[in-house]
């Protein structure tokens, strides 16, 4: 983790300030969907916010960025208000689909975040369909592209990976590997090679590996790649090796620190970020706190505002069924 | 004897006895050994019949079809379940080109005994990827069987039916349904396919409701028994391939009027194959025109108003059947929103609306 | 003035003046570039457009589909050719799950301008994966536009309609009619989506045909004027969503009768939607039961002779039409193969044949 | 082409037999094509002789075999009386699939050749689940899946080998790759990576190369791949590498010598392994036409077998939709 040099401070805290957010968002709406305020799918970025935060600030404006069903921190992380993103959690008008997509769904074209996609492996021909139409248009734009290890299953991933090697499509492919799809199967029961940026390159994709727990190592590694990409108009796929982190506590800073051991500490990639600034002298404890607070006040906010916002009108059913 | 238990444990003694009596039969799928089923159908079934009959598979919905139609081919009896009929899409190919053409285009020298079990249905927000109901699209091609049952015993019945059928089944359980309790008589259980339930019998008007609007129809024949006096017979076929047409078509001649009720889209529907059918089949016998309820024409939307009132409910059955019933024009116009629905969902009206028959 | 040119040719047309017209259109599909396209339609382009419009792709049906709807988002307007529709089920999943519902599910935010392109039709004895016909299977879907031209000049003006639509459109064009010949207007030569057309006029009984089945259609009409003293209305509907129904339920006010042809399967098929509709619009006018001719329902078998029985042809419609004029019983039963397609088929009966008709 | 060594007299006789026989069927094939004789499609397997007699003769008969649209060669090399395959492409009742095919779906379960398809890749996972179905029964067949390079490009490729790693399934994929896909377009033009075998060894497949124009090299690495399958359980993947080869007159060793250079020669397979036989003195020249001549008459045997077997009558139409 030590390897990769951490940004300047005010960089690092913007990074941090939005790790927290992230977190006490999901934390919110994880109990918000236990009390039934949330209704069908809701996955959570916990444990992601290292690799969401450090790929996002890699991106230019301008390069589109395409996700899974797990997005609202990509969502958050590119800037879409809090509000808009709990609005949709809750099916409101003010969501950013107005509540028809809901939590799998969650879409924001204005901030460059193009979903929030429900089937697993059909967000990658979307994808490099956005790197394709930069080339035709003579833009300079990278097109990141998010999914799980799972994906790497499906026919869309050699496929995609395939044409976008053959067309040299300006795109990053970035896998967040957690071993693991769905809610239990290992990767040993889904692929006979763990190893996805192998498989990559079978398929003339160029590809890295990197530490999806650490956002400066994140921001390294993508952001060479987005580089490449955006340079040598080819594709480049980032294999991020992520694992799954506990539950609620693990992101306070205060709580945590009294009885959790220190191996855990350093395995929640927010906590960890955090000892990491205040332990390099790049940001005062309290400072840190006040990161925090602000993250749970800007939630708080955000789910005040979902809150006000009115359902749908059951008239409006067929609305934007066909575009007019 | 008959216990009373949920449709998802009817589904999982259905798949437990018939792994039990054949060693052809083997199950695959997503999630379906050691985690026992994104509905937990399998539950249990891993543990009992090892992880080779009981296999958990990776993410790739159009192989695993098509590894079901090779094993089928050379005399296995496999038991394909895909997570949600949306998934389905990835593996059209190989159940519509593939399973469906096998046995006509080798002049049948070959046999594709395959079930493709497909949890399908709104009601849990889950949105427009994993919400639809998509009877029709399977019911398009001939060489498929279509089973939709809408109680426990139907449940077991006619999925140890399909996994014993030389033809390949498409076997659509509603997610909605998983928890519904029902008897379920002792002994095999078997129900044979394309033959009609009476679930309520009725002389003024004829409902048919399919998968879990078969449940929809039966209530609403109670309701309209109760609170408007109209003596209402709701039919379920329980398979739309084979079909019994039979049944229905004797209602109908019985009644005079019909309603269909599905959860699927209108155009290229369920409704619209037994519309057009009944109208053919019963065309003197009709005092009204065969009415259908529908699914909105829309993709499933998340908020949960609008995706109640997406879905077909009692009280629309209701008033179709009173539309039926007091049908007296010549000519109904729609509604404005009938109007709306036929621009976005093309041909079709929802139903027509009292107020409109009301005006001539 | 108006030229004779082919269905090829004028598709062809349609897709140069808009390559020229507007920057954001471009084209990809297997062998379209160099090649010119399995079936000659985009001869030229690629020498006049350069390959990186016209673009070439590998055999990925799914991921090509999906290209498009990603680079229709950016705002270009892909129109993406699959080499048979048979193919297009490996795209299902694009097609259905994401171009349809993106900008329902995005609340409006984001649209599809995308067009697919498919070859449909039997006839060529391509055999059953190469030659259905399933204007149904996308018809079921709500967010999908669905054209299928029966003329060069619809061709012509209904894929500039599509290309410059907002939506997404499955855009169905016949494979027989692509050496057809038929007169195309100069100008911009756009034709309206929703606006169907009458081919031949006429009193006494409506024929709604699509695809190529309105050709056969019409010339049905004319066999009826010229052999039997009827006077049909020939209707070629052009686009099924948006659909005309209005000019057909006019027209079956008129004629009180009608007969629906279509190449695809019946259950789920395009012509059951029609029925469903026509009943439900024109129930008091109609003096016999909407009656279906369609295509058999089988997978399409290689054979000459059993291919062309499985595809309807005039005499079927004209057949029919005497069927519908000449109804007088009130339950019409079905003959031998009427039933047996009822089996293999489901609900379906093709048609009520005459002999019955008779009987009572 | 050297590197392997033949087999003995007889059975080297049989392998010609066999590659000479397909020829002389297709081109007849080709002729009945032109003359409207056989409608739809038609896909000739020349060129093809040696890698279709190569591996085919590696399997035990109990070993199921798949193929494409291109499968004459393979029903003829595994046993089906040429007469049934012809009168299938005539669309007649004494057909492989009575008719009801044509010449993309030819099969014959008796043989143990499951078809004859008509999507590209599609056949990959069906072979798969021969497979499998011979694991779950503890039989010890071993499946062939032939396929062209453009099916690499599915979905179903990469599916398919990452399945047939993960569950170890007895089988080889078998790639006959001519460098290109439909009509025109050459590989350059598909994939960016042309090594297909590289690919499969990313997604787990062991896999080698092999030279599909020569009969002996064919037997042998597709021999080892079997076995490997057979004795280890699992896939391996063969890479055969091919190329086009013109018209008629090349099967025929009388009409080719006069007029085509050597070059000519030695790239048509069936010239080349009958010149290799009768160099090494394993078959006299004599008897090398004869076997030509034996071809040329079953083939005309198995035209007035398929012109005699009658037109499926119409009302059978919808027999076998449905299973009884
Ligand atoms: C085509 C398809 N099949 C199955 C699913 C159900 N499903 C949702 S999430 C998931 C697991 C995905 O695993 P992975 O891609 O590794 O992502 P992770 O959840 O680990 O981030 C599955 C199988 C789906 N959404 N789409
Ligand atoms: C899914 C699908 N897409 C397209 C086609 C049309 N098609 C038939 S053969 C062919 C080329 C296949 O190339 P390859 O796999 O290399 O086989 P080859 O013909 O070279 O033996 C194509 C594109 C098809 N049959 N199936
Ligand atoms: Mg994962
Ligand atoms: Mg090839």
């Amino acid at each position: 983790m030590a390897d990769h040099p951490l940004p300047d401070a005010e960089v690092a805290a913007e990074w941090l300030a939005t790790m927290l957010l992230i977190r006490r968002f999901e934390e919110r709406a994880s109990a918000l969907y236990a009390a039934g305020e949330i209704g069908g799918f809701l996955h959570s970025c916990i444990g992601e916010e290292a690799v969401i935060v450090g790929a996002l600030r890699a991106l230019e404006a301008r390069d589109p960025l395409l996700s899974t069903y797990r997005a609202h921190g990509h969502a958050l992380a590119r800037g879409t208000a809090p509000g808009r993103v709990m609005a949709e959690l809750l099916g409101r008008v003010d969501g950013t689909a107005g509540g028809r997509g809901g939590s799998t769904h969650v879409f924001d074209a204005e901030h460059g975040f193009y979903g929030g996609w429900g089937i697993v492996g059909g967000n990658l021909p979307i994808a490099a369909g956005f790197a394709l139409a930069a080339d035709l248009r003579d833009e300079d734009s990278v097109t990141l592209c998010q999914f799980g290890d799972g994906a790497a299953n499906q026919g869309t991933f050699g496929e995609t990976l395939n044409v976008a090697a053959l067309w040299g499509l300006p795109m990053v492919f970035l896998v967040t590997n957690n071993r693991g799809g769905a809610a239990t199967a290992p990767t040993e029961r889904h692929t006979a090679v763990g190893d996805l940026f192998e498989r990559s390159r079978a398929f003339g994709v160029h590809s890295v590996l990197c530490d999806g727990m650490d956002p400066a190592a994140t921001f390294a590694v993508v952001g060479a790649a987005v580089r490449a990409a955006r340079a040598e108009r080819r594709p480049v796929l980032v294999e991020a090796l992520i694992h799954r982190v506990g539950g609620r506590s693990a992101a306070d800073p205060e709580s945590a620190t009294e009885d959790e051991p220190a191996q855990v500490r350093r395995r929640d990639p927010v906590v960890a970020f955090g000892d990491r600034l205040v332990d390099a002298g790049l940001l005062p404890a309290a400072a840190r706190t006040e990161l925090d607070r602000a993250a749970v006040a800007t939630v708080d906010a955000a789910v005040a505002f979902a809150r006000a916002s009115p359902e749908p009108a059951p008239d409006t059913l067929l609305d934007h069924v066909l575009a007019p | 004897m008959s216990r009373i238990v949920t449709y998802r444990d009817a589904l999982n003694e259905a798949l437990r006895e018939e792994l039990a009596r054949d060693d052809a039969v083997f199950l695959m799928g997503q999630d379906l050994g050691a985690y026992g089923g994104a509905f937990g159908v399998t539950k249990g079934l891993m543990e009992e019949f090892g992880g080779r009959r009981v296999r958990d598979t990776p993410i790739s919905e159009n192989t695993i079809a098509g590894l079901g139609v090779g094993a089928a081919m050379a005399g296995l009896r496999p038991v394909v379940e895909i997570m949600s009929v949306n998934f389905a899409l990835l593996a059209m190919d190989q159940i519509v080109n593939h399973a469906a053409q096998v046995h006509a285009m080798t002049g049948g020298a070959a046999r594709v005994p395959i079930v493709f079990r497909m949890p399908q249905g709104a009601g849990g927000q889950l949105g427009p990827m994993h919400s639809h109901t998509w009877e029709a699209l399977f019911l398009h091609a001939p060489g498929l069987l279509v089973a939709a049952p809408s109680t426990a015993a139907d449940a077991k019945g006619l999925l140890k039916t399909a996994i014993r059928d030389d033809n390949p089944v498409v076997f659509l359980e509603h997610e909605r349904l998983y928890g519904q309790r029902s008897g379920v008589d002792a002994g095999d259980g078997l129900v044979p396919f394309g033959r009609a339930i009476v679930r309520h019998a009725g002389t003024d008007v004829t409902l048919v409701g399919v998968s879990r609007m078969a449940v929809v129809a039966w209530r609403a024949a109670e309701v309209l028994a109760a609170e408007h006096g109209i003596s209402a017979e709701a039919i379920d076929p329980r398979t739309l391939r084979p079909l019994d047409l039979d049944t229905i078509v004797a209602s109908v001649c019985k009644t005079g009027r019909c309603v269909v009720v599905e959860e699927g889209w209108p155009d290229a529907g369920v409704g619209a194959t037994l519309a057009a059918a009944l109208q053919e089949q019963a065309f003197g016998a009709l005092t009204a025109p065969v009415l259908r309820v529908s699914g909105a024409p829309t993709p499933m939307p998340y908020n949960k108003g609008l995706e109640r009132e997406a879905v077909p409910g009692e009280a629309a059955v209701v008033a179709a059947a009173l539309d039926a019933v007091g049908y007296a024009t010549r000519r109904a116009v729609g509604s404005p929103l009938a109007r709306r629905m036929a621009r976005a969902g093309g041909a079709t009206l929802r139903t027509v609306r009292t107020e409109d028959a009301a005006t001539e």
